[in-house]
Order: C-alpha cells, then sequence, then structure tokens
C-alpha cells in the first residue's frame, strides 16, 4: 500500500531564507497524522507546499503515489486532497448553505455548468444537507457565512474543507480560539467526518492531538526530527529536548 | 431550534415557493413592457423606453461582472461597441446580398460580436483581479477605442456606419420603421436576455463567480481555477453586452466610435454600481435612473456631470449597496412589521434635507453661471427663479446649507435611533441575523 | 414597481412628457454640446443664434411667426445627438441646426432623411452651419440638409488660390489631425498645390492624432529640419495651441496657413507665441472686413453677446432663412426647402452667395487673413489679446466652387 | 536624422520624468494604501489651475510652492474625509470613490475656470532658448522643467532611504501587510502619504502647464497613460514606475519622429484590393499609432510578464 502523502527532501526558501530544509513525511492511507512543532517552525508552510498554495523551491511531494509538486491548489484538490485554513477563509457574503454547496460542486461533475439551475440539483442538495447536519449548522443555512460566530465559522470551515469529499484531508489548527466544551464538539466532528479518510491535522492543542492522531511528527526549524506513534513521540528525547522542553520555560 | 429532520424536503419545497414568486416576477414584468407604451405613447416616451430598455441589458452584463463575480472593468463599452458594429455590418451585408435574415434576429449578430472580442482578449485580462484587472480593462478600452480611429475600413472613422433598418426582409408585416416596434424589438429582446442572465445566477457557474468575488483563494482549494471563472464570466459579460450592443444599432441605425470609448463604459459603471449591484434588480433600477438622468438633467443643468459626480461619491461612501441595497435593509422591517417606525422619522429628516440639498445645487448653480451673460443668470429651482448674480440669492444658498446641515445632522440621528429600535423588533421576531 | 419609477420618470422628463403642437412659432432645434469639453463652443453658437432669432422677431418674425431656438446638449457624441434630435421633432421643431463635428453632420444628415421618408407630411429640414466634411454635399448629400459653412474643399480651393498669386511660397509642409477633415484638408492641399502650383514642393505630411498629442516638439523638430517656408494645417482646439506654442519655443519662422485659428482659444494662443501676422485663417467673414454694415453688426453683437462673431454664416443662414420663406410664403419645410434651391443672397460681408441646387453648398466670397497687431482701421481685436484679424485677401465666389458627385434624390 | 535624434531623446526623457512625477506618487500611495487614486491626474490638473491662479496673484515662484502645498491639502482631506470612511468596503469602492472624484474634480475645475485653455505662461526669467542644437531652438523653460523632476527624483530617494517615514513607505512598498501592524499613528502616516503624493502631482501641474495646455480636459488626457505607466512598471514598484515612465516618455516621441509604415517598407499594396482592414493597417505610419503604443506595450507586457515589468506583488 503505497502512502497517501509523501514528502520528500523538499526545500523552500524566500528571497536567502530557508523556511523548510529536507523536509520528508509520510502520511498512510487512513491514518491520522498531527504535525505539531513550536511557532515559525513551518507547519503553515509545509500545508500550503503540500496543498499547492506555494511552490517547493525543491525536492517532490506526491498524493496516492502521483507528483503533485508544483501543481496548482485546484489541481492538487481534484486529485483528491482538500485543507482548510488556520484563519477562517469563508466566501462571507453567501448564505452557510451555499458556501457549503460551492464545495460540493467540482466533486458532483457539475464544474463549471451554465446550462444547470444549481437549485434542481437533488445529489447537491442531499450532499450539502448532509454536510450542512453533520457539522450543526443545517438551522443556520440562511445566514450569510460573515455573520456566523467565530466557532460556527470554523466548523463552517471544515464543512467546506469535507464536502468535496477528498479523501485526503488537511486542517489547520481547527480548534485554534476555541472554548474547551467548543474544542470537545470540533474533535468529535473531526474524528466523525473523517472516519475511513486520510486526515493530516496542525494543531497546538496536546490533548487533542495524542487523542485524535494515529501518529505524530514534530517539525522543528523546518525539519521533521521525530516521527511516531503517540506513545513513540511522549518518549522521544530529542522531542523533549527541543521541543516540550523549551516550552517548559 | 435543531429541526435536522425536516432538512431536504423543507429546502424544496421553499424553493418551490420561491419559483412560482419568480416566475410571477416576470410575467408581471413581460406585461408592464407591453402596456407601457400604450400608457405613454408620444414619440419622446418611446424613444426614453428604447434607450432604457438598452441600457438595462448593458448595465445587467455589466452586473455579472462588478456584482457576481467581483470585477470592476473600466472597458466593457468594448463589446457593447463591437457588437454594435457587428450589427450594423451584419444588417448592411443582408440588405446587400439578400438573404433572408430578419431584424428581430440582429442582436444575436451583435451579441456573437461582443462575445468574440471576449473569447480573444478576455483570457489575457481575466488572469489577474481587482485594480489590476480594472487597470487592464481601462487598457484595453483605450486601445480598441483608438484603433477604431485607424482601421477605417471596418469602424467608417469617426462618422462610423450607418444602415437602414427597414430594408431588411420584413415579419409579420413590421417594416420596423416606426419606434414603436423598435421599442417592441427591444423589449422582447430585454425579456430575453434579463431572464437568461437572472437564470445565469442560478446555474452551478454563476455561484462559483459569486464564490469567486467572495473569496478567489480559498476557490481554488474546491477545486476551481479561479481564472477560468473569470474568464467564462467576462464572455458572458461580453455576450450580452454585444446584444445591447446590436440594440443600440437598430436603434440609431449607426454606429461609431462613440459606442467603444471610455464615456460609455464610465456610464454603465455609474449606473450599475447606483442602482446597487448586490441584487439582481439593482441594476435595473440603476440603468432606468441614469438614462433618466442623462436625458433629463442635461436640459435642466450645463453641470450635470457634477451631480452625477457628486451622486456616484454619496453612494460610494454613504450606501455602497446602491439603490438596490438600500431598499433591501428595509425587508426584513417590512417582515417583522417595525417598519412603521421609520416612516415618522424619514418625514422629519426629508425637510432639512431637501433643504440642505437645494442649498448645495443653488451654490453649484451660482459658481456655474458666473462665465454667463447677464440674461442667463436666472436659476429655476422648484419653479422659484433665482438671480445667480443677486446676494440674496448667496445669502439664500448658505443659510440653506448651513441650517439644513444643523438641522439635518438631529434628524439623521432620529434615524439611527429608529432605524436601531425597528430592527431589534426584526432581530427579536427572527427576520434579522 | 418598476412601472411607478418608469410613471415617475415620464412624467418628469421635461420636454419628454409632453408634446404640445403649438405652429405659432418656429421652432429650431440647435443641437450642439453645452457640456463637457466643447461646451464653450456650443454655449457661442448657441449666443450667436439666439441673437439672430431675436433679432428676426424684433422685426415681426418671419411670416409673422415667433422664431425659438431651443437648445439641446448633444456632447458631440452622434448617438446623443439622434435622440435630441428626435427630442426637438417631439416638442414640436421641423428645423434643426448643428455645427460641431463633422461625424454629428453625418449622423443627423442620415436621420433626417430617414425620418423624412417614414414620417411624409412631418418633414425636418436641417442646417448645417459649421461641419465641413466634404462628403455631406458629396456622396452622402441629401435634400434635408443643407450647409452654409463652406466645405473643407472648398476652403481649400479659395486657399490655393490666394497661394497661387504668392510667389513667396516654395516649400509646404502639410500637419493635420488623424481623422477625416485632417485627411480631406490634406489630400486637397496636395491635389490642388500640385495642379496650381506645380513649383511648390510639399515638404513633409504629417497627421498626428486627434486631441492626444500633448508636446508637439517632435513635430516641430521635422518641421525645422524639411525647410519649409508655409505650414498648412486643419488643426483646431489644443493641437492648434500646442502645435503653435512648440513652435514659437523652438524659435520655428513659418507662416501657418490655417483653418481654425480662431477658434476658441486660438488667439489667446497666437498672442502668446507672439507670432504677429503670421498665422492666417481662411474663413466665410471676419470682424474687421471693412464692410461699414458687417462692422456694425459685430458691434452690436459684441456689446449684447460678450464675445466676437464666430459664426458669420449662422447671420447668413438665419437671414436666408426667413428670406426664403417669405419667398415661398409659407414655414413648411418641404417648400422652405424648394425655395433655399439656388437662391442667391447678398451675404453679411458683402458679396454675392449662392445655394448651389445641385448639393446644398452655399458657396460665397471667402477671406484670406492675418492675426496680429492693430491698426485704426482694425476696431476689433479678438478675446482680449489686443490683437485682431486683418483681412489679406478676399476670393470671390467664383474662385471657390468645386465640383460635386451628389446625385440629389428629391422627393 | 541625428538632430531628430537628440531632440526625441531629450524631449522624450523630459515627458518621462513628468510622467514620473506622477507615477512615483501614484505607486507609494498604491504601495501604502492598496488605493489605485483614479483622481490622480486631477490632483496634476488642480496643480496647472492653482499654479495659473497663483501665477496671476503672486507670481510664479511663489506659486510653485504654494500650489502643491494646496494640492496636498486637498488630498489630505480628500484622505481623511472619503478614503477613510470608505476604507471598510474595500478597495474597490476606494477606487471607485476616486473615479467619481475624478469626474467631479474636472467639472468643478471647468466650472470656476471654464473650459478654454488658460494663459498660463512661461515665467519671463525663463522665457529664452537655452541652447541651440542643429539650428533648433531648446527652451529654458524645459530645461528648467527637467532639472525639477531630477531633483524632485533626487529628493524623493533621499527621503525614502534616509527617513523614518522613507523606511516605513519603502517597508510598506515591499511588505504591504506590515503597514497594518504599524500601530496607532497609521491613519496620520496615510493621510501624509497621500498628502504628498497629491502634492507630487501638484508640481507636475504647476511646471508642465505653462508648457503643455492648461485646461479642464488635462486631467483627462494624461490619465489612461498614467495608469498604463504603472501597471506597466508592475503596481507597487517605485524602479518599475522610473523605468517605466522613461520607456512610454521615450517610445511616443521617437514614434512620433518616425515615418514608416508597412507600405513604405515593403511597397504599396496593390490598389485593385480596395480598402480592407489589410490596407489601414499597411499605410498606418508610425507616427499616427504613436498614442496608442503604450496600450499596445500594455498588453503585450501582461501577456509575457503577468506582474509588469519590475512588479513582485500579486495585488
Amino acid at each position: 500500500m503505497s502512502a497517501a502523502i509523501e514528502v520528500q527532501a523538499v526545500e523552500k526558501r524566500f528571497g536567502n531564507v530557508r523556511i523548510i530544509q529536507d523536509l520528508n513525511l509520510s502520511v498512510a492511507k487512513g491514518e491520522r497524522h498531527a504535525v505539531i512543532g513550536p511557532n515559525g517552525a513551518g507547519k503553515s508552510t509545509t500545508f500550503n507546499l503540500i496543498s499547492g498554495h506555494i511552490a517547493p523551491t525543491s525536492g517532490e511531494i506526491r498524493l496516492n503515489g502521483e507528483v503533485i509538486s508544483g501543481l496548482r491548489p485546484f489541481e492538487i484538490n481534484r486529485r483528491g486532497l482538500s485543507r482548510s485554513f488556520q484563519v477562517t477563509n469563508v466566501f462571507a457574503r453567501m448564505t452557510v448553505w451555499e458556501n457549503v454547496r460551492c464545495a460540493v460542486l467540482w466533486a458532483t461533475g457539475h464544474r463549471y455548468a451554465f446550462w444547470k439551475n444549481v437549485d434542481e440539483l437533488p445529489e447537491v442538495r442531499r450532499r450539502t444537507a448532509e454536510i450542512l447536519e453533520d457539522i450543526h449548522l443545517f438551522h443556520r443555512r440562511d445566514i450569510p457565512a460573515g455573520l456566523l460566530t467565530y466557532a460556527e465559522q470554523r466548523e463552517l470551515e471544515i464543512g467546506i474543507t469535507i464536502a468535496g469529499g477528498a479523501d485526503v484531508i488537511l486542517l489547520d489548527e481547527p480548534t485554534a480560539g476555541m472554548s474547551h466544551a467548543e474544542t470537545e464538539r470540533a474533535v468529535a466532528l473531526i474524528r466523525r467526518l473523517t472516519e475511513g479518510r486520510t486526515l493530516v491535522i496542525v494543531e497546538h492543542d496536546m490533548s487533542v492531538v495524542f487523542g485524535l492522531a494515529d501518529r505524530i511528527s514534530v517539525l522543528v526549524y523546518g525539519r521533521v526530527i521525530a516521527s511516531g506513534t503517540p506513545e513513540e513521540i511522549r518518549g522521544n528525547p530529542k522531542v523533549k529536548e527541543a521541543y516540550l522542553g523549551e516550552e517548559a520555560h | 431550534m435543531s429541526d435536522t429532520a425536516t432538512s431536504a424536503v423543507d429546502i424544496k419545497a421553499q424553493s418551490r415557493g420561491q419559483n412560482l414568486r419568480f416566475y410571477g416576477i416576470w410575467v408581471i414584468a413581460a406585461i408592464v413592457l407591453i402596456v407601457l407604451p400604450m400608457i405613454f405613447s408620444s414619440g419622446g416616451s418611446l424613444t426614453s423606453f428604447s434607450l432604457i430598455g438598452i441600457s438595462i441589458i448593458f448595465a445587467l452584463s455589466y452586473n455579472i461582472l462588478l456584482g457576481q463575480t467581483g470585477l470592476l472593468s473600466f472597458g466593457h463599452a468594448v463589446h457593447y461597441g463591437l457588437g454594435g458594429f457587428l450589427a450594423i455590418h451584419a444588417m448592411n451585408a443582408v440588405i446587400a446580398r439578400g438573404w433572408s435574415i430578419p431584424l428581430p434576429l440582429i442582436p444575436l449578430v451583435g451579441g456573437v460580436g461582443g462575445l468574440a472580442i471576449a473569447i480573444v482578449v478576455g483570457w489575457v485580462i481575466t488572469k489577474r483581479a481587482g485594480t489590476v484587472f480594472a487597470m487592464i480593462s481601462l487598457g484595453i478600452g483605450e486601445l480598441v477605442a483608438s484603433s477604431s480611429l485607424i482601421l477605417r475600413s471596418v469602424f467608417g472613422g469617426e462618422s462610423g456606419v450607418t444602415t437602414n433598418r427597414t430594408d431588411l426582409p420584413q415579419v409579420f408585416g413590421w417594416n420596423f420603421g416606426p419606434q414603436i416596434q423598435i421599442y417592441y424589438l427591444i423589449a422582447f429582446w430585454l425579456m430575453i436576455s434579463a431572464i437568461a442572465m437572472y437564470a445565469l445566477t442560478r446555474t452551478p457557474l454563476g455561484r462559483i463567480c459569486n464564490a469567486v468575488r467572495d473569496n478567489p483563494e480559498r476557490v481554488e482549494f474546491i477545486g476551481y481555477d479561479p481564472h477560468v471563472v473569470r474568464y467564462l464570466a467576462y464572455c458572458f459579460a461580453g455576450f450580452f453586452a454585444g446584444i445591447a450592443g446590436g440594440l443600440s444599432a437598430i436603434n440609431f441605425e449607426i454606429a461609431n466610435s462613440a459606442y467603444l470609448g471610455a464615456v460609455q463604459s464610465g456610464i454603465v459603471l455609474f449606473a450599475t454600481f447606483i442602482g446597487g449591484t448586490a441584487y439582481f434588480f439593482g441594476p435595473i433600477l440603476g440603468a432606468i435612473l441614469v438614462t433618466y438622468l442623462q436625458l433629463g438633467l442635461t436640459s435642466v443643468t450645463t453641470v450635470w456631470q457634477l451631480y452625477f459626480g457628486v451622486i456616484f461619491i454619496g453612494i460610494v461612501m454613504f450606501a455602497p449597496g446602491g439603490i438596490a441595497g438600500l431598499l433591501m435593509m428595509h425587508r426584513p422591517l417590512v417582515r417583522a412589521g417595525s417598519l412603521g417606525l421609520m416612516i415618522p422619522a424619514y418625514l422629519i429628516a426629508l425637510v432639512p434635507t431637501v433643504a440642505l440639498a437645494c442649498g448645495v445645487i443653488l451654490a453649484i448653480e451660482i459658481i456655474a453661471r458666473q462665465h454667463l451673460p447677464a440674461d442667463a443668470q436666472i436659476i429655476n429651482l422648484l419653479g422659484i427663479p433665482f438671480s445667480a448674480t443677486s446676494p440674496a440669492t448667496w445669502l439664500t444658498s448658505v443659510i440653506l446649507i448651513v441650517g439644513g446641515y444643523f438641522v439635518a445632522r438631529l434628524t439623521w440621528q432620529r434615524i439611527a435611533d429608529a432605524w436601531d429600535r425597528a430592527t431589534t423588533i426584526a432581530r427579536d421576531r427572527g427576520y434579522l441575523a | 414597481m418598476r412601472k411607478l419609477i418608469l410613471a415617475a420618470a415620464v412624467a418628469l422628463l421635461p420636454g419628454l412628457g409632453s408634446s404640445a403642437f403649438a405652429q405659432e412659432t418656429i421652432k429650431l432645434g440647435y443641437i450642439d454640446p453645452l457640456s463637457g469639453g466643447g461646451a464653450s463652443v456650443g454655449e457661442g453658437g448657441l449666443k450667436t443664434f439666439q441673437y439672430l432669432a431675436d433679432e428676426i422677431n424684433a422685426k415681426g418674425g418671419i411670416l409673422g411667426h415667433k422664431v425659438e431656438i431651443i437648445p439641446l446638449d448633444n456632447k458631440t457624441n452622434p448617438q446623443e445627438s439622434l435622440i435630441q434630435a428626435q427630442k426637438a421633432i417631439d416638442s414640436g421643431a421641423r428645423y434643426i441646426t448643428q455645427g460641431n463635428g463633422s461625424a454629428v453632420a453625418a449622423a443627423l444628415e442620415d436621420f433626417v432623411t430617414k425620418q423624412n421618408s417614414r414620417n411624409p407630411g412631418k418633414e425636418v429640414l436641417y442646417f448645417n452651419y459649421a461641419a465641413v466634411d466634404p462628403s455631406l454635399t458629396n456622396d452622402k448629400c441629401s435634400f434635408w440638409h443643407f450647409r452654409w459653412d463652406a466645405g473643407s474643399d472648398i476652403k481649400m480651393e479659395a486657399l490655393t488660390n490666394y497661394m497661387k498669386g504668392v510667389p513667396a511660397i516654395k516649400k509646404v509642409y502639410l500637419i493635420n489631425q488623424d481623422y477625416s477633415f485632417g485627411q480631406s484638408v490634406r489630400s486637397d492641399a496636395r491635389k490642388m498645390l500640385n495642379a496650381k502650383r506645380p513649383d511648390v514642393e510639399i515638404v513633409g505630411d504629417e497627421l498626428h492624432p486627434l486631441l492626444k498629442v500633448t508636446d508637439f516638439s517632435p513635430y516641430i523638430a521635422k518641421i525645422k529640419a524639411s525647410g519649409a517656408d508655409s505650414v498648412v494645417t486643419g488643426n483646431w482646439g489644443q493641437d492648434f495651441a500646442l502645435l503653435l506654442k512648440a513652435a514659437a519655443d523652438a524659435g520655428l519662422k513659418v507662416n501657418w496657413y490655417t483653418y481654425y485659428a480662431g477658434g476658441a482659444g486660438g488667439p489667446t494662443a497666437i498672442k502668446q507665441t507672439g507670432l504677429d501676422h503670421q498665422v492666417f485663417q481662411i474663413s466665410e467673414g471676419i470682424p474687421n472686413s471693412g464692410n461699414q454694415s458687417a462692422m456694425d453688426f459685430e458691434k452690436a453683437f459684441r456689446a449684447k453677446a460678450n464675445m466676437s462673431l464666430w459664426y458669420p454664416r449662422a447671420v447668413n443662414q438665419m437671414r436666408m432663412f426667413k428670406a426664403a420663406a417669405e419667398k415661398a410664403n409659407s414655414i413648411d419645410p418641404v417648400k422652405v426647402a424648394a425655395a433655399l434651391e439656388g437662391m442667391e443672397f447678398d451675404v453679411l460681408d458683402g458679396g454675392k452667395g449662392t445655394m448651389r441646387k445641385d448639393d446644398h453648398q452655399f458657396f460665397q466670397p471667402i477671406y484670406i487673413s492675418s492675426f496680429g497687431s492693430r491698426n485704426d482701421k482694425e476696431p476689433f481685436d479678438e478675446e482680449n489679446t489686443g490683437w485682431g484679424w486683418r483681412p489679406v485677401s478676399k476670393i470671390d465666389t467664383a474662385q471657390t466652387t468645386v465640383p460635386t458627385t451628389c446625385k440629389m434624390k428629391r422627393p | 536624422m541625428l538632430e531628430l535624434i537628440v531632440i526625441s531623446t531629450l524631449n522624450g526623457v523630459l515627458f518621462g520624468m513628468l510622467l514620473f512625477l506622477l507615477s512615483s506618487g501614484l505607486t507609494v500611495i498604491f504601495s501604502m494604501m492598496g488605493v489605485l487614486n483614479f483622481a490622480h491626474a486631477s490632483f496634476y490638473m488642480l496643480g496647472a489651475f492653482f499654479g495659473y491662479q497663483l501665477t496671476r496673484w503672486i507670481g510664479f515662484w511663489p506659486a510653485l510652492i504654494i500650489a502643491p502645498l494646496l494640492v496636498g491639502v486637498v488630498g489630505m482631506a480628500v484622505e481623511r474625509y472619503g478614503l477613510r470612511a470608505t476604507h471598510k468596503h474595500g478597495h474597490v469602492a476606494e477606487l471607485l470613490l476616486t473615479f467619481g472624484l475624478a469626474f467631479a474634480i474636472e467639472e468643478i475645475v471647468s466650472m470656476i475656470w471654464g473650459k478654454s485653455p488658460m494663459d498660463y505662461r512661461v515665467p519671463a526669467l525663463l522665457d529664452f532658448p537655452a541652447f541651440t542644437i542643429f539650428s533648433t531652438n531648446y527652451p529654458a523653460y524645459k530645461l528648467f522643467m527637467l532639472t525639477v523632476s531630477v531633483l524632485i527624483f533626487l529628493a524623493l530617494l533621499v527621503v525614502l532611504k534616509r527617513t523614518r517615514i522613507g523606511l516605513i513607505v519603502q517597508a510598506a512598498l515591499t511588505h504591504p501587510n506590515m503597514v497594518a501592524h504599524l500601530g496607532h499613528n497609521v491613519g496620520r502616516i496615510f493621510m501624509l502619504v497621500f498628502g504628498v503624493g497629491s502634492a507630487l502631482a501638484g508640481v507636475a501641474g504647476v511646471i508642465a502647464g505653462p508648457a503643455l495646455v492648461t485646461q479642464s480636459d488635462m486631467a483627462a488626457l494624461l490619465g489612461p497613460i498614467l495608469f498604463v505607466v504603472i501597471v506597466f512598471g508592475g503596481l507597487g514598484s517605485l524602479p518599475g514606475a522610473f523605468i517605466a515612465s522613461l520607456v512610454i516618455g521615450l517610445v511616443q516621441t521617437f514614434a512620433v519622429a518616425l515615418n514608416g509604415s508597412l507600405a513604405s517598407a515593403f511597397g504599396p499594396l496593390d490598389p485593385s484590393l480596395g480598402p480592407s482592414v489589410l490596407s489601414d493597417i499597411w499605410n498606418v505610419t508610425i507616427a499616427q499609432i504613436a498614442p496608442i503604443l503604450p496600450y499596445v506595450l500594455l498588453v503585450l507586457i501582461l501577456i509575457v510578464r503577468p506582474l509588469g515589468l519590475m512588479g513582485t506583488r500579486e495585488t
């Protein structure tokens, strides 16, 4: 079985500054994989590289065995990878319903169609309704997304990410800024929605990370210093020194 | 609150209801268009209605870009103009070759013209959005307008190309000489185009256009190439602008470089934005208002451009949703039944606000008349003659502006308070988020 | 909703909602720019026509009918002009007049021709007082169009007939705006100079973009390099002012033969550059013509309108209109048109003119005049510069006649 | 021929520097605030008219100082009472505001000063030929314009490199998001930058007014070229604006000086073909198409380099 995501010797420079150096990461199919690391370690940059938001300076990224480095984000998305954003990134002037529906359209094969009535597509309507119910926003469907509460927008963010039915999901700090209760709800949501899919998650909240992840990679200064099961990571001295130790200050 | 069980069925019923209301509105619009010339049958009103009809199509096509895809174009008249030119040449070819293409099909030729140029230039233009798109569209507009004066064999120099619409094959005994027949032709195409453009907003592409407008970056992560979306929107906008241009060519029986120019592009931007870009009917209101102002204001004042500019700045600063936005703000209040709270506040504010406006108009007209001879110094405002040279007029203007402003400010505060109360009620009753 | 707004709009539309048909007054729709860039020119024309209407009305009008000028702003835009023409017709005008822009003129000429063929019994006449494109009285000619200004070919005919007798002219440079008018000036100048003065060398022939050039010094460098002694130009407005300014800056010493040096802003520009009696203009009349009745008229006009008489042809037009109506004993446009055809008339500045039946072009004496400091026989200056026009040569009507290709279709 | 080249180069550089005076202000405003000021050419026009009026009252030299300051004040007022309120509605709304403003300023100017060209003259002190080159006089005033433009260019460089505000502006040029984190005085810096940008346009107006035509349509004539310059150079890039100004200045002047057409290069077309698009293109001279060349350049550069000559920023 080939890996869902395979990052090999990727480097990213901005001018002379090396943000990512010799990054190697492998995520198996169906795995829940967390990426952790101190601020500025390059976690979001890693996501941006994998999702095609920025192109690597060198190295190779594969999705299900196919090289995707250098492709545009929509090309990668069409190959079955979807991501969320750390800063809420929804379609603010459109309603919640339309936000999710737009994310469903490409996957249901309607693409750029200008001859179909979007309200008369049963498949689209069914999937949109399902996802809205999944993320507990069905009752808020006619509200413009910009007017939702912060926690609701985070949930919508996840909804948009999973709506296209991608089998590799990248979530960038999905619980950032949430209260404890909201976090619990979100984690349950993520667990349920990514059932049977590959999940890569960047997270600061260690209870979330250790509760959710099958495997964990630790990123420090643009380099993966350790990768393994939660137990292995807990026991890894390098991690303790470079990351947990540092956080203890 | 959680009513997940009702889900999809509920949604379906809801959209059925909307559909009924939706067809109703179109039927009413069609009836209005048919009856209108029977009520106002003078030559002047027919001319105005025809022009308004054309500018509605043009403004709606512009809103595909501005309102729906978030593209601010300063060169939309390129499509309008080239559509017009192609229509004129098609008409002349039909006459010369004796083809049996009747006049009512000519606007479609215009549409194809507008579409063709959109297909050619659109790909480059739509590479970028935002400010860069605006500047490139301006550049392309200038380029095409200037080139039209060089390519004389196609564009006929500055006198343009003329035709005679009555020489085309006739249908149902109409020769399309009289304006009333042209009016009905325009009304027909107005209905077709408006329905088509409305339908476009209800398609997957139309919805993705909105998504690109709101957040082009995120669109890339749900599988869409924003460049392709913008390009397709640009092509549709070009097509419908071409139809408007073709109708204009039929109406005036002439096409010339003024069709393509910056003025035409500016007017459609004015109309669309003043009407409101967020709602489908916004550009319709805007086109009616701006065409009316263009026809009417010019015979009342020579500085109509200034009033245009001031109205436009006012809308940008205080009501970026345009007229449609202002109207739709009140919809939750109407539903909640709290609109009644607003009416007295509006009525009270009307008096000082009108006084303020009159003062400003008076001041503008006084300055505008300073270069004119003595006999042109009479300003006729609301039926009252003012002499622009008399200190009494200046004083009136100053009093109206200063007094009007201070009183109006108080009444505006009243409106704001009333608004708070009315929206609170609407929110309590669940009509407002 | 939409209906309500439309209803309100129509009720409010000035002049569009009502179509009162009062035949007591003769309404003349004046269609020219009254706002935007061309407004100063259009307002000048409007004042002229209002003055002339007052003059006619003071003497009892035309066959007892008062003349009323309806000002209509066309923003120098052909489409807008057609709307305004329709507006004029709706308010009862059977006569329209226009002058600025040959593109507008062509559109209007086409419009009245179609209008009259589709609405027999409601014919409209179009009096052209300043659009000079030759095609208006040649391939595009119409029975319903009458032109009082000399076409650009006629002016060139007159100018070259003058140049024929000036041996000092040896090397001519042509610089014109790149549009139909500039092009016809250029091609007529070439053709006519070659025929009448084969010894004159045309050392340069330039077309520059219309109203887009901000700095003419590169063009001036070219003129200077060519060694020209005379420049012929149809430039007007800023294209004229900037051209002259650049020439003065570079110290270019040539004689300028122009069509529109007298246009708004032209005299100011000439005075600025200090080119004293080096700038010549071709026109059908000048303030300091020496003709007493014309100079009296000029004086009265300046006193009232606070501007100099830019359009002596407008005087001819309105006076001839009255004479033709009286000759036909009718104010019906068809009869007036018939009476105008071939009519002879004593023009403002003296001499006979005639409205040629073949193409409805008015032929009249043409003056070459120069602009500069004045002597005591020249009472009028321009634009408060202190300088004025001095007659240099008068070309008789016979010397201005050019053939026409017009095949007039009469109703 | 050599004469044409020398004169055209001088004129081209002069026109280019004038364009740069305008585009530098526009670029700095754009980099700091993300606003493309459509009314920038209108401030240039205001500079010319203020300069004209003040010259009549108090003479050219005081006007050269005061008129740009006045324009700067107008600019600051526009920022303070117009743009700041519109900012929350996004950049398109701001662009539209300045679009409406351009309309209104043109009409206000023609209301006050009329529509005819003003009699705005070169000051007597500079009204002489500076030197004669190949029998063509080169006016001293043009030399003065060139000097002023170069001086302002140098001053701009010094300010950008050596002062605190200059550093902030520079930071904004390269990292537009940084200005958002400047803290409490960001409003005042915006106002100042907008004022200075407008004042630069005002200077251009005061010195160009006597050399070109001071008329109420002068903004509309120059405006589109200005936008071509900054898009061509790359939005937000000052070096780009500088190069683009010179390129467009030189291209326009040289195009005018050349008489070539396809017909003169390859011989006339067979006349029996009659008039067609081909014959139009065949016979048009380079001088005739001079004013559309900037737009052609714009389209070409956008095909080759979508971000413009030196542009690095997406928006």
